[in-house]
């Protein structure tokens, strides 16, 4: 099936480059991709993720809005009963809140409500994530909130190639996609991106590192700190699997239930505040599908109960390799 | 200024009687426990039916509150259909079927609203002609979701027409509780579009409203916000006692203003009504109705249907709840 | 202690009644408190829980708002910063979503991000929950997605009792508090509650059923049922604890720890979604403190994974007896 | 209409030349990395500095967006010490200290202006004579809070003054995109109160526009809706590259009509400024910055600072988390 016009090569990006190429190339592909957002269009969104698309596709396909979150979502779901593909973006995930009552309200329901009448190919993408000392409510893990909402898809690549792949799935799927993209990924994160059409299905963790000690669970940028928390161990002789989730919904049951199996002993870290954290549902799945493989409790890494904090003690909130270290030391010592 | 012909006033009536005829069984099933909650029509008839008399149904689209469905005839057979499928609690009450251009009931007071600036910017988008007419409550016009869609749409120049019902009760909250503006139709100025005041009981005033705003709209200029000034008759809902809060007073005086009444005498004045054709509505409203309970009550359900329709596809969690309920359900019937 | 002047009587009441009564005591006892909402001053509520208190207590503090729960959320931050006790009411907690961004972004960090300078002393109330047939959106159980708002404590009373108790308390206390009344409690639940001041501290548990094999743990109406599910597998000669949380934040980890401990088996059971629903905190809380203990893996029993159903189809989503009941024996079975 | 006295002009430009040289140097700061994201001022003086001239500083509370800090100097010199910790990133600058009657930044657009109809009820309920000020921004109008605040501002008669600070931009975001309304005064029709637009490049004219509405609130007559029209002379913040979509004609025009400048030479006129007022002024609010960046530079921060008002009272799992922190730290240090 391969295209012999197509390259199988790769280029180096940032996730924010993966990123703006797979809007462009979505756009080019589809011509009833819209996309809208604060910002989105002649500046090209305050970090440039929608950078020449205005340019590109014209005022009509890429649509500065006013300062509405929840008209953003709200029309969304408006356009894809017109039979459009809006990817909208909330500038920031802790501004979803104000379309808190359309993306979980509307947005993650079109379809149950309607029993299939309508389609809801709607993309809503959002940075989040610390470590760039970003004022109140930029930096916000809030997923576990939006995973606890049936219906609603939620992404979060971690590497640069899957940002492209995963976008460009999340675009065509014909469910509603949450797409969180991790601020200190943007720059923060590079790697090989395939040059062709490139998909990662929604729903199949990866393996970013082998091993078979212990597992850490993880999703978004906290994957590269447990990738070097793996790293550094190894030079311990440790072998520590990172199992990268990419999206918490649909949830890859099969692939942690796999890697709990094997290894035994699990950490999960997030970045989100501990109580009510994705970190707890992925300890109650694996208490559900390996519980008599665990030789240990399974660790949690996680922000404090607390707000997301001011600059200066943001360092002490989010997770960092240490505290994966630390914790897989305590799981390795436990039993 | 277009007024509705003869003969097409007379089909607004029909249409009128009938949601009335049909909103006051539906009352009388839900107290006898056949059907969930109901919020009655009347007083709405006028605004609702002439604002849909107004469309092109084969373009617009309605993307109404929850009061309007009985008054949507015009749309065809299935709203009805459909909405006893709701009323029952049946999932596919929600499904109104292609090609109708109705969106099923809202609930989340003003969701609606961005709903409909989506569609009418994406029929723009689109090239196609049409337009999407959005029904809500005086206080639903509290929510941001109407500021902010009402002002996005005026930046869009979408072909929306924005109709507030105004009742003059929101539950029981009186309007000027719910707003200290002079009109709602004065909120239109801070979107930047025209507004307009409309007596929601005049139906061929609503009509003219209607037929106005939807010309604009189609002419590229915009969205219009019209107010339909009526009084809510009845009570909020099954679940709801007015005369607790109603002054009695300001009833009656609406009661003597009751759009039903006024079409009804207005058109027996023109020998376009008389006793049998009333007779003759009521009797095939009541017959649409207890077929459209009869065949909802029999619509088939599959033992699983509460999965269907989440996702395109089940997730690895949902097939598993799915195996898990097929199994807890056939130990049921066993 | 004890007031010779009052009694120590109790009177049946239904939960309703306990909260009205509370209301009425609560503003009698401290002239700071107002109450605020869609329909709680002339109509009494549309559930008649803030009935009486216009007429007692005048139009300036019962007020009537207009329909804008992110107004009535976001007034409270501004009455408790000008000296007030807000206690405000959604009328439907679905209908939270709409003011999402003053409750999880405002009300729950007034007191970080201000530093202690001004008191969230707030109290958000809101019916919610399934089994009586109401339309969309007016049954969703939706604190897991609150619990993961740090700053806001989740308070959920079972009985008509600590229906009084914490209400009480959460009006008097100094931090936000979302208060979730079940709908089918409403009249559905009644009870011997205190005719005194009855305080019930936030964040202890309370055992609603003594047991030793297994321990059933969940929160609000659910606690019912649970008891349902004990009685009768007790006449079966099994010993079923039944801990009811009464509320999620606080969480008594002490609590759930012990309880866990002693049996060695548990079923969390819960009427949200089943990913990301708070019985995944309550599971993940007891792999940290007592995994030791566990002698099978912890069952969770839930609402499924799509949006709350229409009626005909709500007896399939809620949990009910006998679903409880399945999880018991097959915890009980298992290991 | 209320003109400010000389006195009180002079007091107003020395806030205003105060306000732009600090925003200068913390710019040059946040260039050398040492403080966080700056939102410079320049623009905004006339408009921040003469409201707050206008207000009882002892009974009225002003509530800000995010630009106004360095304006606010007439609420004291905590203002400037607590927004140096802000601007650090130390959790301090949050708390302004009790009694002054400025809250702390606010980041979530709009959200503001429900808190501040909430002080102003509360005010009220507690027959406390003042206003709440509350300031935001064009693009903040857009937001649903606006619109619920001001219209349920109406149904209360509450004493707000809501002043829209119309800088033209959004980041980059034009005002005709951000609404088509013809001004955002109109968008005070919708909720029943006056609305007000003024030059807000003129001191003067922002301090009577803001006075009269302050008496007006006063008087039990309700609020205000003030649309100030100015131009943000400046970039966005230090994050944002202007020059990628402002025309540059639009902002030489704006620089001709530079709020500090008219000011100054007004005052120049009429003999009341001169280079050594100026300079004066520069001087002193550059020595009051830097010590202010220094005090919170050597501000405490306790090592589970991190932890503390999140609760009155450390939950069960906060108190777990605490111990667990001062552990990792004291790992840490040792
Ligand atoms: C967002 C939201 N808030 C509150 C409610 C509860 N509620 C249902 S109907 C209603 C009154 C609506 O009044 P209006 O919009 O005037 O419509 P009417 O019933 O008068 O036709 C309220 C408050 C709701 N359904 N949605
Ligand atoms: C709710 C919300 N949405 C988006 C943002 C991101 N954002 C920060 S400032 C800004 C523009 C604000 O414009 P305006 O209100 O006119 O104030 P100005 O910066 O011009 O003073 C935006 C969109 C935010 N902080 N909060
Ligand atoms: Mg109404
Ligand atoms: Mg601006």
């Amino acid at each position: 099936m391969a295209d012999p016009f197509e390259s199988d090569g790769v280029t180096e990006l940032t996730m924010l480059q993966a990123i703006n190429e797979t809007l462009h190339a979505e756009m080019a592909r589809d011509d009833r991709v819209v996309v809208l957002g604060e910002d989105v269009a002649r500046n090209g969104g305050v970090f440039r993720a929608t950078e020449g698309l205005y340019e590109k596709f014209g005022e009509h396909r890429v649509v500065d809005t006013p300062i509405s979150e929840a008209v953003i979502a709200g029309a969304t779901v408006g356009l894809a009963i017109a039979g459009l593909v809006p990817v909208a973006e909330i500038q920031f995930l802790g501004f979803s809140y104000q379309a808190m009552h359309q993306l979980a309200g509307q947005v993650a329901r079109l379809r149950y409500r309607t029993q299939g009448r309508y389609e809801p190919s709607i993309t809503i993408r959002a940075p989040f994530g610390g470590g760039v000392r970003t004022p109140e409510l930029h930096s916000d893990s809030l997923e576990a909130q939006f995973a606890n909402v049936a219906g609603l898809k939620v992404v979060m690549p971690a590497t640069a190639s899957d940002a492209k792949g995963l976008l460009a799935s999340s675009i065509r799927d014909p469910d509603p996609v949450l797409f969180l993209e991790p601020l200190r990924g943007y720059r923060g994160i590079r790697g090989d991106v395939p040059d062709n059409d490139h998909l990662v299905p929604l729903g199949v963790a990866r393996t970013a590192r082998e091993g078979d000690d212990i597992v850490i669970i993880t999703w978004s940028y906290q994957v590269e700190l447990a990738c070097r928390a793996a790293d550094s161990l190894r030079s311990e002789g440790l072998s520590v699997r990172v199992l990268d989730l990419r999206s918490i919904v649909p949830l890859d049951i099969g692939a942690i239930t796999e890697a709990v199996s094997h290894c035994g002993r699990a950490v999960v870290v997030q970045e989100s505040c501990e109580t009510g954290g994705f970190a707890s549902e992925v300890i109650a799945t694996i208490n559900d599908g390996c519980f008599w493989s665990l030789e240990a409790p399974v660790a949690r890494v996680s922000g404090y109960d607390v707000p997301y904090p001011v600059g200066m003690l943001e360092d002490l909130y989010v997770p960092d390799e240490a505290r994966i270290i630390a914790a897989v030391r305590r799981t390795l010592e436990s039993g | 200024m277009t007024i509705p012909s003869d003969a097409q006033l007379r089909e607004i009536l029909v249409d009128m009687v009938t949601a009335r005829t049909q909103s006051a069984r539906l009352w009388n099933l839900q107290r006898q426990g056949q059907v969930g909650t109901v919020a009655p029509i009347d007083g709405h008839e006028a605004t609702i039916v002439a604002a849909a008399h107004a469309l092109d149904t084969e373009h617009d689209w309605v993307i109404p509150q929850y009061r309007e469905p009985l008054a949507l005839r015009r749309y065809g057979p299935e709203i009805l259909e459909r909405f006893m499928l709701y009323s029952l609690g049946h999932p596919a009450g929600g499904h109104i079927p292609d090609p109708i251009r109705v969106l099923p009931n809202q609930i989340s007071l003003g969701t609606q609203i961005p709903h409909a600036v989506g569609i009418a910017w994406g029929m723009v988008l689109r090239s196609e002609p049409g337009v999407a007419l959005v029904f809500f409550g005086d206080g639903s016009s509290s929510e941001g979701d109407f500021y902010e869609a009402g002002n996005l749409a005026g930046v869009l120049n979408a072909p929306v027409v924005m109709v507030c019902v105004n009742n003059q009760w929101a539950i029981s909250t009186p309007v000027h509780l719910q707003t200290a503006a002079e009109s709602f139709a004065d909120k239109a100025a801070g979107f930047g579009i025209p507004g307009v005041k409309v007596d929601g009981n005049d139906a061929a005033a609503v009509y003219d409203a209607v037929d106005e705003a939807r010309k604009r709209a189609l002419a590229g200029k915009g969205p219009t916000l019209i107010e339909a000034v009526i009084y809510r008759l009845g009570a909020h809902t099954t679940a709801d006692d007015p005369t607790r809060y109603v002054p009695p007073e300001d009833l009656e005086a609406a009661q003597r203003d009751d759009p039903v009444l006024r079409l009804t005498s207005q058109l027996r004045k023109l020998g376009l009504w008389d006793d049998a054709a009333q007779q003759e509505t009521e009797v095939e409203a009541l017959e649409l109705l207890d077929r459209a309970v009869e065949d909802a009550r029999s619509a088939p359900l599959a033992v699983d249907a509460l999965l269907d329709h989440c996702f395109s596809v089940d997730t690895q969690r949902l097939a598993l709840q799915r195996s898990q309920l097929l199994e807890a359900r056939s130990t049921e019937t066993r």
